[in-house]
């Protein structure tokens, strides 16, 4: 009855509605559906105005004003203001630790009158752009001053953004279904769109989300016509769909995903460095990609930890992350002097893309001669447990794998799993001074070039010392039907520039 | 009668207080932290904190025990930690799918198990009767979901007749209401259709044993009339009790259909609730399967007055 | 089904079962289908106690390369997504179903008859005891299942009291109304004129009687144990990944249903067997030992 | 004899209403192996007016062959395999099941022997009346509703309209057996089988049931086949007797002949096993008081309704009463007068509400678990039922000696002690070791009696002891009970609502009406010279009281 709409299930459910609170990706993909950003990274991983018309910098380059484009609108009717941009610009940087950074450099930040505003730095740089740039982790969104004052550590109440879509809250059913129609006072930019950039023309009346708690269940719904699009096709399912004429089936992250393994920096037996690339060394890409995705169409091994095809790639200390070498490992475990402690291996057993990697894990490290504690538990578990600092013989662990998008490992910047410093670094808590160095050189760098080298000397430490192991890069099939046209590749996945046929 | 409801409301008063204590104390000794869930993956030590603090999680237990009570007690089930919506909200809007799903399996498991139940007491120790009864044995013995799966592949894939998934709502319309309760209400009827036919066949029998059977015999009736005027209504408490019995074990069988199908339904919600550690939804859920629970029993009870005049309360 | 109370309103079951002749039992016990249940069970713990020797390899161990093959002469029933062999994991998963259904099974009779004979016997116990049990009985088994898993993580112990918990309670409730209807008994209340103390008044003239309904009881709890472990598997809360159990076979398989729908129905087949086997034999036990149980489910 | 006319009737007058020949009831064969044999070479004839009594004891065939005349027979396990049966001209056994549910009830009727199970327990009982007439008749509803009415009336219910919608668990048992009655009768059928209709009821009511199936009787011609093996039911309303035992047909006559000079020697026993209503004079004992009852009260709670004060039932008030030494007290009384409940107190089975229980001097009323074990050697009970008494999983002997143990003795000893006591009951030792199943109810009841024994109590309480038992069983437990006074001396408190039992044993007899004792003394002044009125109609109500079983001939016209 209200015209076109897409129905999609997603990867998974959407229930936290503030973007600014969580890095989960369902609520990051829903910022993008209602709210905008000032500036935004196109397909080719340039820098691009969004919201903003365009900026000035200073001649000594600390000062950057940013103007507002014209006839950008609230979805409650109000004008976007300067104002408005500050204030979530100050509540997005208390949450993101890329917005930290710049925030530990910024001066002052004010508005200069409804539609322009400023940000001064102690240091000259680029931070600034690529931080408001920044695509996933969180990613700033602006929101109206009244709501973007709420405190950092509270959820929004209030839904208002100014981006393409607007959400229907009355049929918002937590868990279950989201739904967004299309924002007649939208004003989209002149340029075509790429990625989260350019133009947002929204050619459909709405759009539905909806989760399926069953991979199966929405591989039938696809086929049988009931959704339009499925956001994450199970790779071992793509051949049903593939056969199929009415359904297209396409990569549209072309960055796609990585496959990392965590080791417990505090405890025995990964306190030793020896240890640790004996696990390294025990573990090869090959395997846990077989276990993990199956269809070499759709994965990689991959050296690199800032991605394989991407601006910072490097074949540092490939010998350790890709191949594997069981001999070299046993007797790196000999040299450690490994003393039979068992490694305690936490396993979800409810989220398909981790679960495989613990076994693979597990079976490998116990090849090489380590005494492995296998741990069953939900992702949720897993979750809580990797936070426990105490050691595994009192809940604590030893092992751990998860997945990265690239998009949020790009750099040494983003890349959270690289930080090096101890208790306050991610879980593992890996004390690696020399690493933390190369990062800061690497914020302050401004040329490319010292840049990759940089990038380069960080991943040789992160691998050698057995910080974060990466074992492999893939892609995820999305696959929706035939009517749908103009499905856009972007990191994010993002419903404008969509059209449904009818039929 | 009002009596008996009244008994049976104070009765229910520390069966609840059990269930409420023991959910509490289960989900708070289990680990995983719904912080953890909302702070996301790449969240800080001290987000991590924040976000406890700002939920309560961080008080001791007890506080946190009667913090709940006592919000339960002025009728505030609490707001889902994820999504920050009241929980009376969450479960208003998954109640439908699961009344109806509820609602059809009962019904159609009634609808074929008594006639199927009297069949097979009817024609006892014949081959009708054998069948019947290993066809009901077989229905205990096939996990819901694998019946489900077979149910799609050839009424859904096959046929096309029914929807893969999802749940239409009576106002998108009769048909597709039906359409998307069909499948699911079949899976999960077939355990309950074994359950009530068997029970209606054995009580049918013990009936046909006793003696006021004779003496309507005795009288000249038919057998027909025998069992439909007389054995039926005397067996009425048990089949009663069991669909009653049946209601409350339900619960469990929607939780797997509700996913299967995807169905956005209570089961759904809870199992939802239970993986990202919702405490507020979970406590609340359970208090309300255990409350149906028990009003099922009353019900059941109350309708043993209507079936057999010697049971007052 | 096991996860039914008794039919009768109060659970009464009616005064001590006359002793039936010996030929009641054995005719019933006789006939074909107990007899073919009997034989399938007796096979199955066989194929479970023996499963190393019967052409099986390692059912843990990875082959990512060899993942999802259909059935051929190096893998009987193909393999898993983690390339795994099927057939060695469906028939050590025999083990599992059977440890799963057993133990849940004794330990539901051993705690729910003791629990049981004191709420019956000692009235002042009663209120208190079946109140915690109706309590626990109004939460869903399965819900209480998976937060038990939840709490202590997968294994199978943990997935085995998950299991056990919510049936105590309706052991609990038969033995008390076999405890309440034989307590009066004028042979029990000889015994008590007799001198007999209480707890040789429980062992010798009570807990007997018990004895029926439990062991029927007891195959039902047993069906249903291995039908719950099953679903908490699909659910995500069962045993472990790395053990191979029927369920945990079928839960991950199940995203590949349409593909290799015998990832699903070979342990799928073998576990409604058995516990069809075992229904068979519970409902033969119930008829052979005491018709006027029947009534129960 | 009473030759009734019944015009329209192709019959002569004089053919009987029901005859059997050479009836032969056997178990289906099984397996190639034939059936056993239930009932056989069965001839019988009743002819309208007449009342004929089939007695015998238990398991005889006296039901098997009142079901096969109605067709009855449960379907897979009886089936009439010779003879005719012919009812009003017409052989049953040869027609087809529609003429069959054509003559029930209308030619043919039942009243069975459960007043309290033979009726639906969820219907009104006036539909379940009415409904004879709704499948026999074409009336209207109105016109059946006040047929039915009528008939509720002519069985002299009271308040007809109420009785009408109400349950059967609404009315007592005599109601409710009336209402049997009224549903058999309704249609005037030629022919009534009553099994056992007054068993379950008190003598009493028994006496009013009888006195209205006479008249129904009477007034219409009805032919009456009427079963029982209470030999005063049918000195008092018996034309003709017939007795069976183990399927055949031992001896038939008329009532004089068979009571009075019976032929057959197994109907002599039968007969002569009857206990007199008389006592023998018995000396009064001097014994020491082995138990002393005073002011005992037991009350039982209903369960409490809220806002209403818990209510309760006196089951025993203010009872009070003295046992000797070889003393047997005899306890009567209707049913529900709370007899058991005196039992159970003494035996501390129950806690009285209040009063003295004193058991050789010693008050036991206020003893715990504990201390009362001590003093269970002293006192011992004795059930009605042989059937429940002994658990069924145990060897008997194990039974017996399980008090010994108890109590500390060897297991060596014990058994001798048990082999004595199975002497003394009049059962071999080598039984010991089989299970209660083996034997017959009085042989249960025999070792019930020497389990008690085996502990050499002062005091034995037993509650019915005899009651389930067949009259020549009945006899010999009694005299057993006899000797075992006289031998061993203990006191024996005997709980009885059979007069003629109590008259036969009992030295004492206390009568309780509504959990009092109304009346006590020796047996031979209670029952002989009762005071009181209740104590009269108890008597006055015994059936066959106008004739002396054991002399086989009309009782001496005292009483
Ligand atoms: N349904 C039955 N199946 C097999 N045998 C039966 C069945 N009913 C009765 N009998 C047998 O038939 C015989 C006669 O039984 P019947 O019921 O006629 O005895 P009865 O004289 O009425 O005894 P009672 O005084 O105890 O009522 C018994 O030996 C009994 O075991
Ligand atoms: N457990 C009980 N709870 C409540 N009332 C009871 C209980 N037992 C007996 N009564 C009541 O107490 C009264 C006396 O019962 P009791 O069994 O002593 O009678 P009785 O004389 O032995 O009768 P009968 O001859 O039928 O055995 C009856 O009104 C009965 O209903
Ligand atoms: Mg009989
Ligand atoms: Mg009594």
């Amino acid at each position: 009855a209200q015209g076109q709409t897409i129905t999609a299930v997603m990867h998974s459910s959407l229930r936290v509605l503030d973007p600014i609170i969580t890095t989960a990706h369902i609520t990051r993909n829903h910022g993008y559906m209602i709210y905008d950003t000032l500036l935004a990274t196109d397909h080719d991983n340039k820098i691009q105005p969004q919201m903003v018309e365009g900026w000035k910098v200073s001649d000594d380059g600390k000062t950057y004003t940013f103007t507002l484009r014209d006839g950008l609108k609230w979805h409650d009717g109000q004008p976007v203001t300067a104002d408005d941009c500050v204030a979530s610009i100050k509540r997005w940087a208390q949450q993101d630790k890329m917005g930290q950074m710049m925030a530990e450099m910024l001066t002052e930040m004010k508005a200069v009158d409804a539609k322009s505003f400023t940000m001064s730095f102690s240091e000259p740089g680029d931070l600034v752009l690529r931080a408001l740039a920044k695509p996933s982790g969180i990613a700033p969104f602006m929101m109206p001053k009244r709501i973007a004052e709420t405190p950092a550590t509270q959820a929004i109440k209030e839904y208002v953004g100014s981006g393409p879509f607007k959400m229907v809250e009355s049929e918002f059913r937590p868990g279950l279904q989201v739904v967004y129609e299309k924002n007649q006072d939208y004003v989209p930019r002149k340029e075509a769109p790429s990625a989260t950039a350019g133009g947002k023309h929204v050619y459909v009346d709405r759009v539905k989300w909806i989760a399926t708690p069953d991979a199966m269940t929405s591989v039938n719904a696809l086929v049988n016509g009931e959704i339009d699009y499925l956001e994450q096709l199970p790779y071992d399912l793509a051949p049903i769909v593939e056969s199929n004429d009415g359904i297209k089936v396409e990569v549209l992250d072309p960055m796609g995903y990585q496959t990392v393994m965590r080791m417990n920096h505090l405890h025995k037996p990964f306190d030793n460095k020896l240890i640790r690339q004996a696990a390294m060394y025990a573990v090869n890409q090959e395997s846990i990609l077989q276990a993990q995705i199956g269809n070499p169409k759709y994965y990689q091994t991959c050296p690199a930890l800032f991605g394989c095809g991407l601006p910072y790639e490097s074949k540092a200390a490939e010998e350790i992350s890709v191949k594997g070498n069981i001999d070299k490992a046993k007797e790196l475990l000999k040299q450690g002097g490994y003393d039979g402690t068992p490694v305690v291996i936490l396993q979800p057993t409810d989220t398909p893309s981790v679960n495989s990697q613990p076994v693979v894990i597990a079976q490998a490290l116990r090849a090489a001669g380590f005494k492995v504690d296998m741990q069953a538990m939900d992702w949720q578990t897993v979750v809580t447990r990797r936070a426990v600092q105490a050691p595994p013989s009192q809940g604590g662990w030893n092992i751990f794998a998860t997945n990265n998008t690239m998009i949020e490992a790009l750099d040494p910047l983003r890349a959270f799993g690289v930080v090096a410093n101890g208790p306050k670094a991610w879980f593992g808590w890996p004390d690696v001074p020399a690493i933390e160095k190369l990062r800061l050189e690497f914020a302050r760098a401004t040329d490319e070039a010292q840049r990759k080298d940089l990038a380069h000397k960080i991943q040789a430490l992160v691998v050698e010392e057995g910080v974060l192991l990466p074992m492999g890069q893939y892609f995820v099939p999305a696959a929706f039907s035939k009517k749908l046209s103009g499905v856009m590749p972007s990191p994010v996945p993002v419903f404008w520039n969509i059209k449904k046929s009818a039929g | 009668m009002f009596n008996f409801i009244l008994r049976r409301a104070a009765a229910s008063i520390p069966v609840m207080a059990v269930v409420a204590a023991v959910v509490f104390a289960i989900l708070r000794l289990t680990p995983g932290d719904p912080a953890a869930i909302i702070a996301g993956d790449s969240a800080t030590p001290e987000q991590l904190g924040e976000i406890r603090r700002m939920m309560g999680l961080d008080q001791p237990l007890y506080t946190q025990f009667f913090m709940w009570i006592w919000r339960l007690l002025q009728g505030d089930l609490g707001t889902s930690l994820l999504s920050g919506v009241p929980v009376t909200e969450m479960i208003a809007q998954r109640m439908g799918p699961s009344l109806a799903l509820c609602l059809s399996t009962i019904t159609l498991s009634v609808l074929i198990a008594v006639p199927l139940g009297i069949l097979a007491a009817w024609r006892q120790g014949r081959l009708l009767d054998r069948m019947v009864m290993a066809g009901s044995v077989l229905g205990f013995s096939v996990p819901v979901f694998v019946t489900a799966y077979v149910l799609i592949l050839f009424f859904s894939l096959e046929l096309r007749w029914f929807p893969v998934q999802g749940y239409k709502p009576l106002d998108a319309g009769l048909l597709p209401f039906v359409k998307s309760l069909a499948l699911p209400t079949l899976a999960l009827s077939t355990i309950y259709v074994a359950l009530i036919a068997r029970i209606t066949r054995t009580s049918i029998i013990e009936v046909m044993g006793e003696d006021f059977i004779r003496t309507a015999r005795a009288k000249g009736l038919r057998e027909g009339g025998v069992l439909f005027g007389h054995a039926l209504r005397n067996a009425a408490v048990p089949i009663v009790t069991i669909i009653g019995v049946g209601i409350a074990m339900l619960i469990s069988g929607v939780v797997v259909t509700e996913s299967v199908f995807n169905l956005p339904g209570l089961g759904r919600l809870v199992v939802e609730a239970v993986l990202a550690r919702d405490y507020p939804v979970i406590q609340a859920l359970i208090l309300l399967f255990a409350f149906i629970y028990v009003f099922i029993n009353l019900i059941v009870d109350a309708l043993y007055t209507v079936f057999d005049p010697r049971i007052r309360y | 089904m096991s996860n039914t109370t008794t039919a009768t309103p109060d659970g009464a079951i009616g005064s001590a079962p006359p002793a039936q002749p010996r030929s009641v039992f054995w005719t019933t016990i006789r006939s074909w289908p107990v007899m073919t249940a009997i034989a399938i069970l007796v096979l199955l713990v066989l194929v479970a106690v023996f499963a190393p020797w019967l052409h099986t390899v390692d059912p843990t161990a990875l082959n990512p390369a060899a993942r999802l093959k259909p059935v051929s002469p190096d893998y009987w029933l193909g393999t898993d997504a983690y390339g795994r062999d099927v057939f060695s994991r469906v028939l050590y998963g025999a083990r599992v179903s059977l440890v799963v259904g057993l133990g849940a099974a004794l330990l539901s009779v051993a705690l729910g008859l003791a629990i049981g004979l004191a709420a019956g016997y000692f009235r002042w116990m009663d209120a208190i005891v079946m109140r915690v049990m109706d309590g626990l009985m109004a939460i869903p088994g399965i819900l209480l299942a998976i937060a038990l898993v939840s709490l202590s993580g997968a294994s199978l112990v943990t997935v085995l009291v998950a299991i056990t918990v919510p049936e105590i309670p309706r052991v609990v409730r038969l033995v008390r109304s076999v405890i309440l209807s034989v307590r009066n008994e004028p042979y029990v209340e000889a015994a008590v004129s007799l001198g007999t103390p209480t707890f040789t008044l429980m062992r010798r003239h009570l807990m007997p009687n018990t004895l029926a309904p439990l062991l029927v009881q007891g195959t039902y709890v047993f069906a249903s144990a291995i039908l719950t472990e099953a679903i908490l598997s699909f659910l995500g809360a069962g045993v472990p990944p790395e053990v191979s159990s029927w369920g945990n076979i079928m839960a991950e398989g199940r995203a590949y249903f349409q593909l290799l729908p015998g990832l699903v129905l070979y342990p799928g087949i073998l576990l409604s067997l058995t516990v069809l086997s075992v229904n068979v034999l519970g409902d033969a036990l119930r008829d052979a030992l005491d018709p006027r149980m029947s009534q129960r489910v | 004899m009473n030759h009734y006319h019944n015009d329209g009737n192709r019959a002569s007058a004089e053919a009987p209403v029901l005859t059997i020949e050479g009836l032969e009831v056997r178990t289906p064969a099984r397996d190639g192996v034939p059936g056993r044999v239930v009932v056989r070479g069965m001839n019988l004839a009743v002819h309208a007016g007449e009342t004929l009594c089939i007695v015998g004891e238990s398991g005889s065939g006296k039901s098997v062959t009142s079901l096969a005349v109605m067709g009855l027979l449960p379907r897979n396990a009886l089936a009439p395999v010779a003879g005719r049966i012919i009812v009003d001209g017409e052989d049953i056994l040869q027609a087809g099941p529609k003429r069959i549910r054509e003559l029930r009830a209308s030619r043919m009727a039942m009243v069975f022997q459960e007043p309290m199970t033979a009726l639906n327990p969820v219907q009104p009982v006036g539909r379940q009346v009415e409904e004879v007439l709704k499948l026999h008749t074409r009336l209207a509803a109105a016109e059946r509703r006040k047929r039915v009415l009528d008939m509720l009336d002519s069985v002299h219910l009271p308040d007809i309209e109420r009785v009408y919608e109400s349950y059967p668990h609404q009315l007592s048992g005599g109601q409710r057996q009336r209402i049997v009655i009224a549903m058999a009768l309704i249609l005037k059928p030629r022919l009534l089988i009553a099994d056992e209709p007054t068993t379950a009821l008190d003598v009493t009511t028994q006496k009013q049931i009888l006195g209205l199936i006479r008249e129904l009787q009477t007034r219409h011609g009805t032919a009456v086949v009427f079963i029982t093996h209470d030999f005063g039911v049918v000195a008092e309303i018996a034309d003709r007797i017939l007795v069976m035992n183990r399927g055949e047909v031992v001896e038939t006559g008329t009532r004089d002949q068979i009571l009075a000079a019976p032929a057959q020697d197994y109907t002599r026993m039968l007969v002569s096993s009857v206990p007199s209503l008389i006592p023998q004079p018995r000396p009064a004992l001097q014994g020491e008081v082995v138990l002393q009852v005073r002011s005992l009260n037991k009350l039982y709670y209903k369960a409490k309704k809220p806002f209403r004060k818990q209510e309760s039932v006196a089951a025993a008030s203010d009872v009070s009463l003295t046992l000797r030494r070889g003393e047997i007290l005899g306890i009567v009384g209707e049913s529900g007068s709370g007899k058991s409940t005196v039992a159970r107190c003494v035996v501390r089975l129950i806690d009285p509400s209040s009063g003295e229980v004193r058991l050789l001097d010693r008050d036991i009323t206020g003893l715990g678990r504990g201390g009362m074990l001590a003093m269970r050697k002293k006192i011992q009970i004795i059930f009605q039922d042989p059937y429940r008494s002994l658990n069924p999983r145990r060897r008997v002997g194990d039974s017996i000696i399980e008090g010994l143990l108890n109590f500390g003795v060897s297991h060596a000893d014990a058994l001798k002690q048990a082999v004595r006591a199975m002497e003394l009951v009049g059962l071999s030792a080598d039984v010991l070791d089989r299970y209660p199943h083996q034997f017959s109810g009085g042989q249960r009841q025999r070792i019930c009696i020497a389990r008690a024994l085996v502990m050499e109590p002062d005091v034995l309480v037993a509650d019915e002891a005899v009651s389930a038992l067949d009259v020549s069983v009945q006899a010999q437990v009694l005299k057993l009970l006899e000797e075992v006074r006289q031998r061993v001396g203990v006191g024996v408190l005997f709980i009885t609502h059979d007069l003629r039992v109590a008259a036969q044993i009992c030295d004492t007899i206390v009568v309780m009406q509504h959990g009092r004792v109304v009346e006590s003394g020796a047996a031979l002044e209670v029952l002989s010279r009762p005071r009181q009125d209740y104590t009269k109609a108890l008597i006055d109500a015994a059936p066959g009281r106008d004739w002396d079983f054991q002399n086989f001939r009309p009782a001496p016209s005292a009483a």
